[in-house]
Formats: structure tokens, sequence, C-alpha cells
């Protein structure tokens, strides 16, 4: 019971704060470039704003262009209902669920992408391209290590992947293949939410964007819609990133939750942290890295066949 | 009986010679053939009687090769009314090369064509290996001015050839016919004659190395005239030049003869307990013909020749299964029936395919199906039945040689049979549709039911041979192949 | 049994009248529909009563054929392989009269619907024979229909290779059925299904015959080089029932023949996934090299199939290593991926055809803006899109989730080596949907989307109701088999069971099976209505907000134009490049010179690899090898006298000596 | 008697020799013609002891044809020609003589290998028959010209008609007729071809005769 409220109340507060995810990740690049930097409650003035105005659209757009941001915004929320958060499972945990997990991020990408194109701009068809390459990518990353930490856990859904995984546990399929895993992950989360080595979200200079320059034609309550997705996404990933890496478990729930949030804060400085210190990576590049992730997360998974 | 069979038309063929009416002969022509098939279907419903001491007979298997020729005889009769009258006797441009020829003149074609259906019938009725032997060189002898119809170069040297070659045969089938008489020294004066029952019975006194020298020289002989490689040499060239009604028959009709001998001896050879000798003969030319086959279709350029090397193929096939035995022995003679009508169809359409568009050249002739939609449609069909897809009955028999022939413990052979098959079907596959199929020049025109008919009607005996052995057929199969030892 | 007869019968009855009343337009279609519609609702209801009692039927007739007889049987199995065809052939059917009305007094129609209807009835006949002689009759009399149905505009060159392609393509595979099924009627020496076994020859020989057999009609890399050329050809409503259903008798057919092998190896199960990937991964990545949107879909065909392989591997594997939960899985994805990708293909092709029938063009690159245009082509080709790459609420995803999840059991179950099918499996289907995910946002946003890029699309109107009617109902039940997927599982239990090899009513598979697949239809239900939600939401929001029209943003660049819209090859070339050693696509063009260029061009093709550098030089290397033997055929009697002394006298030779 | 046996065998060795060495065509039917009484009149020899009215016939008939008839038509037809020699032939004078010589021991082993049943004395003749045969496909093979391959089959069929005179001489008669009717036609429809060959080429070349190839 008490896990059931737990996993509603992960519910809402992830709804409530993925938008202060890239406070964070902003507040820390700001310090290491020696600024004081936007508020850390900056996206939430920004969607409230966005939602209070009005709409322009493209003669070009259709529906499609219309729906895109609602559908993104509607797969990445039904997604986290299958997302565990610090020891407690999720809503509606089943087995199976990661590939329904995967496949909803898909949809949202789908349609951010052929929403894109709906606008017959080159720069946006660019980024739409884009996009679909490295996620087509990353894909496998995230299946296969899954499939490993399913095969670890001997279950099939998120959250007793998730429920097995111990830190400090350095028995035969903890340590390492954890690490190739969260690793990989890692890498998945930096490019499938559009963070630097794989993009950049605060340039607008088109021949580096991939994301960004997607919604460059969305406006008003849409580009609310899509800002928030992003967000979204960016903690469903995020909690997927440190379910793994940083599991501080105590037993105790309410614990439990308050060392989830410290960690996923711990993440957004992380990646605040990457984004500060590193370069774009070429966009031939790119590919190198995401398969990189997969060769991780199938050693990963190898190194639990023993 | 078997007299009337053979003198009809022997007869027939000699008034043709002195008739002077065209319509009179050309009636004569058709009606020699209804008559002769008539007497085939008297002969198929009340087995006649054994005449000439037993020298004519006509048993299962001789029934079913009589029935072949002289059905396809009645087509290619009703086709040729139609061909002759499109012929003419004034001169002609010739197609290739453009000089100007005339043809024979037609009472040599049609008395030829009788004297021809007469000596094929000879050879089927006949069960004494002499006999046998004068009729089947009876055969070369009719049917080479046929083959010089047109009367020009290129025909000239395919009749030379044919005869040349098959007189060559011919004589080493003699040599065989003496082999065999040594053979039969031990028996001096039981033997009561070289019938093919007489051997049969005595086989256990024949002297197996002459056996064995016959049964090498007679195939060699009749396997010149059957056409199995490297004994072949003929085929294209007589095919390929000659009017297709003549093609049709000779390699409809006229194979099958030569094969019928081999057969026969085969079964003297079975009898004796030199099974594994003539098999394994039989064997390796039914491979390596149908190797020749696929070398020569891949690629071949003249449409009629490809169809002589097809009948190389088939004939290979048939000597395979045969050679196998079991089961395989009952596909090769159902394959026998099937190549014939399927082949016969197959020269009377490349006739009208030559008629219409004046080439023999496979790649300057497309599009047939909009200009000769009928004879399109049957032309691929029967490339479909020839390289035995279903629903045709070439598939049924060449499937069965398949089973018989993994079912004798062979595998590598039935492999290679199966390659080679997939190989020609390649070959043909490459040239057929793309002449079926695409524009043409040739303007769109009436095709005379003369020309589509006849070959019309083999087709649908090909399909429904495909979906439905007839169980007399099948009986007579069976009992046929019992006859032979090789059931 | 006697319904399903009566629409054979009606099936074949209908083409011979249509190629009766080939002139007469109304009644030769009237004819057609009436036989096609007639056919599928007299059968129907069998096939899925069959399906339902889980139970079989059977009847036997002499034929006189060697070995032959006309045995029909209809089994959960053949039932469930019957039920795409009844529902693709009658909708093929309706789109097809509107689709041939441009060919009307120019072709003979009544042949091609002639054709037409032999096709439908000789899967139906594929899938019920008992005989391997009725079997190889139905199978190749198939072949020929749909080649004859694929060389329509035989006056096009490239229709007339492709033709050839296929029939050679299929003819060479039937070779290995015949063997195939000869071998396994020598042990009873009977060609009857009830009797085939296999006897004291190679099991895995059995297997590989009937891969290669039966993988060239279902398309399995590298076995697939007809696809991409015959499809294109032939015209939609045809390309939609190959595609969709007659490819898929290259997969019932493996399943009927590992149901007489009995119990696999693992190796099998290994071959299986093999081949899954392979045939997933690089039919997808052809696929989204292609321009021609037709061309694009039939490897889209081979990739599917691909999964269907993974689906049948991983059952196949659950089989070997005794796991019937994971049998179970993988054989019930495979088999509802077979149905999925019938109706979702079906639907691709007729939505494509509808657009070449409007544009008169099938080239990617001179589409666009269509959906203004053709909206409910566009709509409808959305949700095949959606479907095909696997993206919830639409059936492909609960197929390919049943797939991951046998997956998955296995990683989780087994041990050792075993598992490893897990990483592969996930992986690559994983790869695979991302990957048409990524071709799929190409094909219709490039053609449905953004401006027109020719006069072609700019010109275009929709389609006419007849073209109309089969894709919607088509994309309905796409998304009907998404939402109410634990319904279509549980009802194919029977089926899956049988596949699987398992004891009837084993419960092990679907206790696995039943509850995610509520959760998954339970989440594509929320989804569905928090899109509804936000819509509505949307709406509240702008309900008194200014909207405004404007021109696409263009980054301040002046004169943004059509023709800088992005295509289809650069949308696809990050991936093109990055796997350009197994595409080998070729640039061909002007590149950009100097300072000021004046003029640039630059053209992409990717012919398949394998056809290039495998079949063709090895068929051309025969080809030469023969030419060069031509000699031997000389023209000099005497050399042709010698070859008949040479052969007398080696002969006597090798006997006396 | 064996003396006579022997002699003529030796005879008809040195005709097939000088069958191959020979250019002039007249001079090959005369050869021919030699041949064919040489070998028509051993079956004579052979069955002295149990000579019958069909032997006799059968060896007139055989003479007759083989030593008068078909030389005399075959000289017609050379005269009618322009050619007279068979200037080019496909293989060699000296080279046929070789192979003549090959052929005969050839001839000779195959004898050896099939031993007549309960007839020792006439294993040679075997041999002899056979090289007959040989030498005449050899001459088809080897020469150029129409004619000399219509002498190289009428050799080939002296050789089989000797072999079927002396050792199937118990078959009966229609067969026979069967041999001689054929041997006349073949040389009748083979000299029409000839002729007709001549007029349509004015040559007896048959190296005229190979354009069907593939």
């Amino acid at each position: 019971m008490i896990m059931a409220i737990a996993a509603v109340i992960h519910l809402l507060v992830a709804l409530l704060l993925a938008p202060l995810l890239l406070g964070v990740i902003n507040r820390t690049k700001a310090v290491f470039a020696g600024r004081r930097g936007q508020p850390l409650l900056q996206l939430y003035a920004d969607l409230a704003k966005l939602l209070r105005k009005g709409a322009v659209y493209s003669g070009t757009t259709t529906w499609v262009f219309r729906a895109g941001p609602l559908v993104t915004l509607a797969a990445v929320t039904v997604s986290l209902l299958v997302v565990p958060f610090a020891g407690v499972r999720a809503v509606g945990a089943f087995p199976g669920d990661f590939v329904l997990f995967a496949y909803l991020l898909a949809v949202a990408r789908f349609f951010t992408v052929i929403a894109a194109l709906d606008t017959g701009s080159s720069f946006e068809g660019m980024g739409a391209s884009r996009e679909v390459a490295f996620s087509a990518l990353a894909e496998p990353a995230l299946l296969v290590g899954l499939a490993a930490l399913a095969r670890r856990a001997g279950g099939a859904s998120l959250s007793d992947c998730y429920e097995a995984v111990r830190l400090f546990d350095f028995g035969p399929n903890g340590g390492l293949p954890l690490l190739l895993i969260g690793a990989a992950f890692f890498v998945v989360f930096l490019a499938e939410n559009a963070r630097i080595p794989f993009d950049d979200p605060n340039t607008h200079l088109e021949l580096t964007m991939i994301h960004e320059v997607m919604v460059l034609d969305h406006g008003g309550p849409d580009l609310a819609f899509v800002q928030y997705a992003a967000a979204l996404k960016l903690w469903v990933l995020g909690a997927l990133v440190v379910g793994i890496l940083l599991p501080l478990r105590t037993g105790f729930v309410a614990l439990d939750f308050g060392f989830g949030l410290a960690a996923m804060a711990v993440l957004a400085v992380a990646t605040g942290c990457v984004e500060s210190t590193k370069a774009r990576v070429r966009l031939t590049g790119v590919p190198q890295l995401l398969v990189a992730a997969t060769v991780l997360a199938g050693v990963g998974f190898g190194l639990t066949l023993r | 009986m078997i007299v009337a069979l053979v003198l009809l038309p022997l007869t027939a063929g000699a008034l043709a010679f002195f008739l002077r009416s065209d319509g009179l002969r050309r009636g004569l022509l058709v009606a020699t053939a209804l008559a002769h098939s008539g007497l085939t279907v008297a002969a198929w419903l009340r087995r006649p009687l054994a005449e000439l001491g037993g020298w004519l007979e006509l048993d299962d298997l001789e029934l079913l090769i009589l029935a072949v020729t002289s059905l396809l005889f009645l087509v290619a009769a009703v086709y040729a009314v139609g061909y002759l009258r499109r012929e003419g006797r004034d001169q002609r441009e010739d197609y290739t090369e453009g000089f100007l020829f005339v043809n024979a003149p037609e009472a040599t074609f049609t008395g030829c064509l009788l004297l021809f259906l007469g000596a094929m019938t000879l050879v089927i009725g006949a069960q004494h290996f002499g006999l046998m032997w004068v009729a089947v060189e009876g055969t070369t002898l009719a049917s080479a001015p046929l083959i010089h119809f047109h009367r020009h170069h290129r025909s000239l040297e395919a009749a030379w050839k044919y005869l040349v070659i098959c007189s060559v045969g011919i004589a080493i089938a003699l040599l065989g016919n003496f082999f065999l008489v040594v053979a039969t020294s031990a028996l001096d004066d039981q033997l009561g004659g070289l019938t093919v029952r007489a051997l049969a019975e005595h086989a256990g006194q024949l002297d197996p190395t002459w056996l064995r020298a016959a049964f090498l020289l007679l195939l060699v002989g009749y396997g010149t005239k059957m056409g199995l490689a490297p004994l072949h040499t003929w085929l294209p060239d007589a095919h390929s030049e000659a009017p297709s009604v003549v093609s049709a028959l000779l390699s409809g009709a006229l194979l099958n003869c030569a094969f019928l001998a081999i057969l026969r001896l085969h079964g003297v050879c079975v009898a004796a307990g030199q099974a594994a000798f003539s098999a394994n003969l039989l064997v390796g030319f039914g491979l390596v013909s149908m190797g020749f086959a696929a070398v020569f279709i891949v690629g071949q350029r003249d449409y009629k020749r490809m169809l002589a090397y097809s009948s190389v193929e088939h004939m290979g096939i048939a000597a395979l299964g045969v050679g196998l035995g079991g089961a395989a022995g009952f596909g090769a003679l159902l394959h026998v029936v099937n190549h014939s009508l399927t082949k016969g169809m197959l020269f009377l359409i490349a006739g009208n395919v030559l008629a219409a568009y004046r080439t023999r050249s496979s790649a300057e002739v497309t599009g047939l199906l909009r200009a000769l939609p009928a004879s399109g449609l049957l032309w691929l069909a029967g490339f479909l039945a020839v390289t035995g897809s279903p629903p045709f009955g070439p598939f049924l028999s060449e499937f069965t040689i398949l089973r018989g022939g993994l079912a004798a413990q062979r595998p590598v052979i039935a492999v290679v049979y199966l390659v080679l098959l997939l190989l020609v079907f390649v070959g043909m596959a490459m040239i057929v549709p793309g002449m079926a199929h695409g524009e043409t020049n040739v303007a769109r025109r009436r095709e005379p039911w003369l020309a589509v008919v006849p070959p019309a009607c083999l087709g649908i005996g090909v399909l429904i041979l495909g979906v439905y052995v007839p169980r007399p057929l099948a009986d007579a199969i069976t009992r046929a192949l019992g006859a032979l030892g090789l059931s | 049994m006697i319904l399903l007869i009566a629409s054979l019968a009606l099936l074949l009855g209908g083409g011979a009248a249509a190629l009766a009343a080939s002139r007469r337009d109304r009644l030769r279609n009237g004819i057609v529909l009436g036989s096609l519609v007639g056919a599928s609702l007299a059968s129907l209801p069998v096939a899925i009563v069959t399906i339902a009692r889980g139970e079989s039927l059977a009847l036997q007739w002499p034929w006189s054929v060697p070995l032959g007889s006309f045995a029909l049987g209809l089994d959960p199995l053949s039932a469930f392989f019957l039920l795409p065809i009844l529902v693709l052939a009658p909708l093929a059917g309706i789109y097809g009269v509107g689709y041939l009305r441009a060919w009307q007094g120019r072709k003979n129609l009544g042949a091609s619907w002639f054709f037409f209807n032999v096709l439908v009835a000789c899967m139906m006949l594929v899938v019920v024979a008992r005989n391997a002689v009725l079997f190889l009759v139905a199978w190749e009399a198939m072949a020929l229909a749909s080649y004859a149905l694929v060389v329509f505009e035989d006056e096009r060159g490239d229709v007339r290779g492709a033709g050839r392609t296929y029939l050679v393509a299929t003819h060479l595979g039937t070779g290995a059925l015949f063997v195939l099924f000869v071998l396994l009627g020598q042990p009873a020496g009977s060609l009857d299904f009830a009797d085939l076994g296999a006897g004291a020859g190679s099991l895995s020989l059995l297997f590989a015959l009937a891969v290669i057999g039966f993988g060239t009609k279902a398309g399995f890399m590298p076995l697939h080089v007809w696809l991409p050329e015959a499809h294109p050809a032939s015209p939609s409503h045809v390309s939609a029932l190959m595609s969709g259903v007659m490819i898929k008798t290259g997969i019932y057919g493996l399943l009927r023949i590992l149901m007489v092998l009995g119990a696999p190896p693992p190796a099998w199960g290994w071959t299986m996934v093999a081949i899954g990937a392979t045939s997933g991964v690089l039919g997808v990545l052809f696929a989204l090299a292609q321009h021609d949107v037709k061309r694009l879909l039939a490897y889209h065909s081979v990739e599917n199939i691909g999964i269907i392989a993974l689906g049948l591997g991983v059952g196949l594997l659950g089989r070997s290593y005794d796991q019937p939960a994971m049998a179970y899985l993988g054989f019930a994805g495979a088999l509802l991926h077979v149905a999925n990708h019938a109706l979702f293909k079906g639907l691709l092709f007729l939505g494509a055809g509808a657009v070449a029938h409007a544009t008169h063009t099938r080239e990617i690159d001179h589409l666009g803006g269509l959906l203004k245009r053709m909206p409910w082509t566009g709509t409808t080709f959305l949700a095949g899109s959606a479907a095909i790459s696997g993206l919830p609420p639409f059936n492909g995803f609960v197929s390919e989730f049943l797939i991951f999840l046998g997956a998955l059991t296995g990683a989780v179950t087994l041990g050792g080596a075993g598992a490893a099918v897990g990483a592969v499996t996930t992986g690559a289907l994983g790869l695979i949907g991302g990957l048409a995910a990524a071709c799929f946002a190409k094909a219709f946003g490039i053609m449905f989307l953004g401006e027109p890029r020719s006069r072609h699309a700019a010109d275009a109107t929709e389609v006419g109701r007849s073209l109309r009617v089969p894709l919607v109902v088509l994309a309905a039940a796409c998304l009907a088999i998404g939402l109410g997927a634990p319904f279509v599982v549980a009802g194919l239990d029977s089926v899956v069971v049988a596949a699987a090899g398992l004891p009837p009513h084993d419960p092990a598979g679907r206790a696995l099976a039943g509850p995610p697949l509520r959760m998954v239809a339970l989440g594509s239900a929320v989804l569905l209505a928090l899109v509804g939600a936000l819509v509505l939401a949307r709406r509240g929001l702008l309900a008194r907000r200014t909207i405004t029209t404007a021109l696409t943003w263009d980054c301040g660049y002046a004169a943004p134009d059509r023709r800088m819209q992005y295509t289809a090859a650069g949308f696809a070339q990050p991936l093109t490049s990055l796997f350009r050693f197994a595409l080998r696509t070729r640039r061909e063009g002007e590149p950009v010179r100097g300072l000021f260029p004046a003029r640039a061009s630059l053209a992409t093709s990717t012919p398949d690899p394998m056809h290039r550098e495998i079949y063709e030089p090895v068929f051309a290397a025969v080809g030469r090898l023969f030419a060069k033997r031509r000699w031997v055929q000389g023209g000099q009697t005497q050399l042709y006298v010698l070859y008949i002394v040479l052969t007398l006298l080696v002969l006597l030779v090798w006997e006396l000596s | 008697m064996n003396d006579w046996i022997d002699a003529a065998i030796a005879l008809v060795v040195l005709g097939n020799l000088s069958l191959l060495g020979t250019s002039r065509l007249v001079a090959c039917i005369r050869i021919l013609a030699l041949q064919g009484l040489l070998l028509g009149l051993l079956p004579l020899f052979f069955h002295a002891d149990d000579l019958t009215l069909r032997v006799v016939l059968q060896v007139t008939a055989s003479t007759i044809s083989k030593g008068i008839v078909f030389p005399w038509l075959l000289t017609r037809a050379v005269r009618g020609a322009d050619e007279r020699r068979e200037v080019a032939p496909v293989v060699g004078y000296t080279p046929s003589l070789l192979i003549g010589g090959a052929l005969l021991g050839l001839a000779l082993w195959l004898g050896g290998r099939l031993p007549l049943p309960g007839d020792a004395e006439s294993e040679f003749l075997v041999a002899v028959a056979l090289n007959t045969t040989m030498v005449g496909l050899f001459l088809i093979i080897a020469r150029r010209m129409a004619i000399t391959q219509v002498l190289g089959y009428l050799a080939m069929e002296n050789g089989i008609t000797t072999f079927g005179l002396v050792f199937a001489e118990r078959e009966p008669l229609l067969v026979e007729m069967g041999i001689f009717l054929d041997a006349f036609m073949a040389v009748f429809v083979m000299g029409l071809m000839v002729y007709n060959i001549n007029r349509e080429f004015r040559h007896l070349d048959t190296e005229r005769l190979s354009n069907l190839t593939d």
C-alpha cells in the first residue's frame, strides 16, 4: 500500500520537478562559466508565459504539425508510468514494460520528427534527419542494457530490474556489468535528451543542432508542451541512469525517496559538468559513440552469462 | 490390324505422290491421320493379335507410343493443311539471308509425311530387331526430304547432316543387331527369330559379353536417332531448318520411336541379368544429354534451336528415368507422353511465330502476346510446361523421376538432375518470357484457327495430364514396365 | 470444408467468368468483386470457428496422379493463415477495380482479374493442401499467377526484368521444395502430409531445404532479391496481396515442415535468429536508401519477414531448451506479426498505389504536401507507417512486443549461451525498430508533408471511393488489433499451441502473455486518452488567443523555395553513409565547384548489392562459361560423326577391358 | 581353305590402308569395289562345308551390288562433279595412314576381346570386319568432300555386311533384304543429296555445309 502511494507520489513529483532538472543543469553550467545564470525556476516561468500566448502556424503545415507536441507529451507522460524510482515500483509495472517504455519514447520522437518535416523547412528537415539516425542507434544500446538488467534480476519489468540493483554489489552479476550498463545508459541519456556532446541545447547555429532545430516553428502552448515533454524525458531517462549508478537503498521508503531526488540532482549537476567541460563531438563521431554504448551494453550482457 | 496400321499410311503416301489436286491430297492427309487414329483407338479398346509370326505385335508399351504418335500426327496433319495453304509454291524470300527459293512440290511433302508415319508405325509395331532396324532406317529416309522442304542451302545442309549422322548411327545399330545374333549362338534353333519376346524368354542363355557389346552398339546407334548427347548433333540443325510441322513430328514422335527400340533391348538386358550395366549407361547418357542441353539452352539465340536442345534434354530425362528404374521408370514413360504433346505444341507455335515475325532470333521477337495473343499465351504455357512447372504434365513426370532417383538411393544423380532442370529453366526463362511480353512492330492479326486450334488441343492435353493422369494411361505404363521387367 | 471448397470453386469460376466478360467492364468488375467477397464471406466463419474451437477438419478425395491425393485439411494453423488472405483479398479487389480503371480498354483486364482470382484461390489451396503434390501444384500455380500479375505492364522493360527475376527465383526455390518433399515422403512411401516423416537422412538437411525453399518465397536475406524487383513492378493491389499475404505462405510452409520434423536442435533456432536479424536489419537499411516508394515498401517486407523469423527463432530455441513460455511467446509474436504485416503492408502498398495513381510517380523526391491534397490516403498512410514502425497503439507493436518478451524470457530463464538470444534479439529488434521509424518518417514526411516538390504532386487530388474504403478499413483494423491485443492473442491460442508444438491447452505461455498484453493495451488506451485530453486542453488555451498563419520560419533567409526542402535521399543520408559498407550506394553527379558554383547535381541509387554483386556475376559467369562451350556444335559433319565414333569406341573399350 | 581366307583378309586390310592413302576419287571407288568383291566372296570360303543356296544367293547379290552397281553409280556421280581429287582432307594422308595402323591394332584387340562362341578360326575376321567399319567411319570424319564421305559410308557398310554374312547367317532372309535395301537406299538417297549439293553449291566440299552452328 505504501509502495503504491509512493509510486503515485513519484508520478506527481516527476511531473512537478522535471523542469527543475533543467534549471539545475543550467545553473551548474553558469557556475562553471562564472556567470550568475538564470533562476532555477526559469523554465516554469517560460512555460507559464507560453501557455498564455496565442499561436502562429506556417501555411505549409497540416494537423500533423499541431499533433506533434501533443503526442510527444502524451507518450512521454505515459512512459513515466512504468519507470521505477528510488526502489519504488512503478504504477504500471509489468513484464516487458521497458519495451513499451522504449517504444513510447519512439512514438514521441516519431511525431516530433514528422511535425518538423511538416513545416517544409530544410533546417527542420536536417534536424529530423539527424534525430532519427542517432536515436535508431541509441535504441539497441538501451534495450540490450535493459535485457542484461532483466537477466541478472530474473524478471522482465523495469521495476524488477531496478529492484535488483544494489550499491556496492560486487557479486558476479554486479559491479562491472552494472558499471558498463550504467555508462551505456548515461550515453543514451545524453544523446536522447540532446545534451552535449551530442547536441547543444543552447546554440541556435543550425548546422550543429538536432533537437532544438526541429521545434523552431512551434510557438505558444505548443512550444510549452514541447519543452515540458523534453523536461519529462530528461527525468525518465535520468531515473534509469540514477537507478543503476546511485542506487542508495535504506529500506525506508521516505528516506530512499529523498536519496533518489538527491541523486537526480547529482545527475543534473554531472550533466552540467559534462556540458561545461566537453566540446560537442563532430556529427560523424556521434554514431561511433552510440555504437560504443551498444557494445558496452552487449559486453554487460555477456558478463551476466557466466 | 497391325498390318493395316502400317500399310494404311504407306499406301496413302504412295497415292499422295500421284494425286494432282492439292485439296484432295490435303484431304487424304487428314483422312489418313484420322483413320490411323481410329485404328489406334480400336487397338486400345481391343488388343490386336500378333501378326507375321510374332514379328508385329502391339503390347502396352507399343500402344502407348502408338497413341502419342498417332495423336500428334493427327494434330500435325490438321495444322499442315493450314501450313500448306500459307506456303504456296511461288518464289519466296528467305528470312535471314534474303535470297529467293522455292519449296519442294507439295506432293513430295505430303507423300513423305505419310510414309514417315508408316515407317514410325512399323518401328512401333515391329517386335523383331531386324524389322525394327529396317523401319528406323525407313523413318530416316522418309523424313530427310521433309527437312529439305524449303529448297535452299541451309535446309539442304540440315538434311545432309541428318542423313549422314543418322546413317552412321543406323549402320552402327546394324552391327549391333549382328552382335545380338552372335549373342544368341548358344541357342541354335530354339530361338525362332530375333524377336523381343523370344530374346527375353531365352535371356539366360545369351552370351553376356556379346549382349553387352550389342547393347552398346544399339544404344549408340539408336541413341543417335533419339538425340542422346553427344550423338544428338543433327537435332538442332534439322529442327531449326525443317518446317515446324516436321519439327513437331521429329521431336514428338520420331525420337520416341528410337527410344522405344532402346527400351526393348534394355528389357532384354534386364531379363538377362545385365540390368545394372544397361541401366547405368542409360543414366549416364541421360545426364550427359541434360548437361549438353543446358549448356546450349542458356544463352541460345534461336528459339527453334532452343526447342531442339530441349528435346535433347527431355530424351535425356526419359533415358535417365528408365535407367533409374522403379518410380523413375514410371515417370520416364509418362514423361515421354508429356514431352511429345508439349514439344509438338511448342514447335507448331514456333511455326506461327516464324510466319508472323519472319525471324528465328529470339531477341528480335517481342510482344507475342500483343501480336498473336493466342499463340503468345500457348508459347508461354508451353515454356512453363516444358520446364516442368506445375500444373502441367511434365512436372508430374519429372517430379516422379526425382522421387525415383532419391528412392533408388542415388542422391547425387538426383541432385545433378534437379540442378540441370533448374539450369534449363533459367536458360529458357531468359528467352521465352522476353519474346512473349513487350511491344512489337508486328501488327496484331487474326490468327487462322488451323494454326491455333491444333497446338491448343495439345496444350489442353498437357494441362490435363498435369492435374489428372487417366487410369488407363497409368495402368498401361505400369504393365509396360512390368513387361520390360523394370517395375 | 464444403464451404471452403465452394469458395475455391467460386473464385476459379469467377476468374473464368471475368475472362469471358473481359470487355464488359461493369459486368466483369461485378463478377470479380462478387466472387472475392463471396468467397471471403463463406470461408471466414469457417476459419474463425476452426481457430476458436481449436479443432481440425479433413477431407480426402482420390486423385489420379502419382502419389497425389486431393487431401485438404483445416487446422488452426491453416485457418490462421487463411485469415489474412480472406481479409486482404476482397479489399485489394475493391481497390483494384478502381485502380485498374485507368487501363480500361487498353489492356485485357479480364485476364488480369482471372489471374488475381487464381492467385487468391491458389494461396488458399496452399494453406489447406495436405498432400505434397497438391501443395506443389498449388504453390507453383500461385507463383505463376502472381508472375502473370507482375508483368501486367509488360511494355516497360524494368517490369519484364522484374518478372524474369521473380520467375527464376521462385522456381529455384521450388526446386529445393521438390527435394524436401520427396525426402519427407520416402519413409512412408506416401506424399500425404499425414504420412510425411524424416527418414534416415539428416534432419538438418531437411530443415535447410525448407529454409531455402520457403525462404525464397518469404524473402529471407539473401534469397530476397526478387522482392524489391517484383513488388514495385506490379499494380499496387497485387503488390499488396503479394507482399501482405503471398510471401507469408513461405512462413506457413516452414511452420508446417517444422511440425513434421519434430523437436528442433538449438542450431535451427539460432539459424532463424541469424536469418531474422540479417533480413531485418539489412532489409530496413536497404529500404532507407530507396527513393521509389514501392521498392522501399518491398524492402520493408524483407525486414518484417526478418522480424517474423526472429520470432520463429526465439520460439524454436524455446522448444529446444524446453522453455514452453519462451516457445509460446516467440511463435505467438511471429504468427501475430504475420497477420499484422498483412494488414499494415497491405495498407501501405494500397496507399502508395493511391499516391502513384494520383501523381503518376513513385519517386518520393518528386512528391510532398500530399496530406493536404489527399487527406484520407495521407492519414491512413500515417497509421500504416506507425504500425509498421512498431509504435503503440498500433498492431505492429503488439507482435514485436511478444517477440521481445519471448527473447527476454529466454534471457532470464536460460543458462549460458542460450540466453544470448535475449541480447541478440532485443538488440536487433531495437535497431530494426529505430531504423524503421526513421525510414517511415522519411517516407511519410517527404511524400505527404511540406510543400509539393513537383507539378505531379501539386496537381494531385484525393482518389476515388473504391480506393479509399480499403485504406480506411485496414487502418482501422491495425488500430483495433493494437488496442484489442489481449483478446486477439487469447483467441489465437490454439494456433500458437499447434505451431509451437506445445501440448494443447498448455497454460504457461498464455499466463505469461496475457497480463502484459493487457497492460500494453491499457497503456495504448491511456496514450490515446491523454492525447485527446491534451487536444482539448490546447483548444481551451487557444480559445481566446489570436492564431495567425505565416510562412515557415526560414532562419532569416529571404527567398525560400520548395526545392530547398529536405529530400528523401538527404534525410536518410546520415544512416546510409554510416552503413555504406553494406549498401554500396552509387553516387553520380557534378560536385559543387568554385566560389560561385553555377550548377551542381547529385543522384544516388542503391540497387540491391546482393543482386548486383552475387547473383548477377554468378549468372553471367555461368553464361560465359557455357558460351565458351559452343564450339562443340561447330557445324562440321565430320566433327559430329567423330563424337559418335569416339563415344562408341570409348564405351567399347571401357566395356571390354 | 584357311589360306584363302587369310589371303582375302590380308587383301582387305591392304585395301583399307590404301583407301586411307589415296586422294583420287576414282581409285578409291575401285578399291572399294575390289573390297566389296572380296568381302562378298568370303562367306563362300567360310561356309564351304555347308554351302546352301541361300548363302550362294546372298553372296551373289552382295558381290553384284557392291562390286559392280554401287561403284558404277558412284563413278557417274564423280564424273558429274568438277573435282576428281580430295585436295585438302581434314586429316592429311600420312597421319591417316598412321591412324589406320592404330585402328587396325584396336580392331585386333577388340576382336580378341570378343571371342566368338565355338568358332576359333574366325577371330581375325571379327577384327577385319571391325577394322573396315572403323576405316569407313574414319573416312567420313577425315575427308572433306561429300562424295568421299559416301565412300567412307560404303566402306563401313562393307565391314558390317561382312560381319553379318559370316556370323549372322542364321537370321532369315528378311533382314538381309533390309540390309541390301538400306544400303541401296543409302547410296541412292545420298547420291541424290550429293547431286543436290553439287547443284546448290557447285562444289562437293562439305566445308560449305557447316553454316548451321550455335
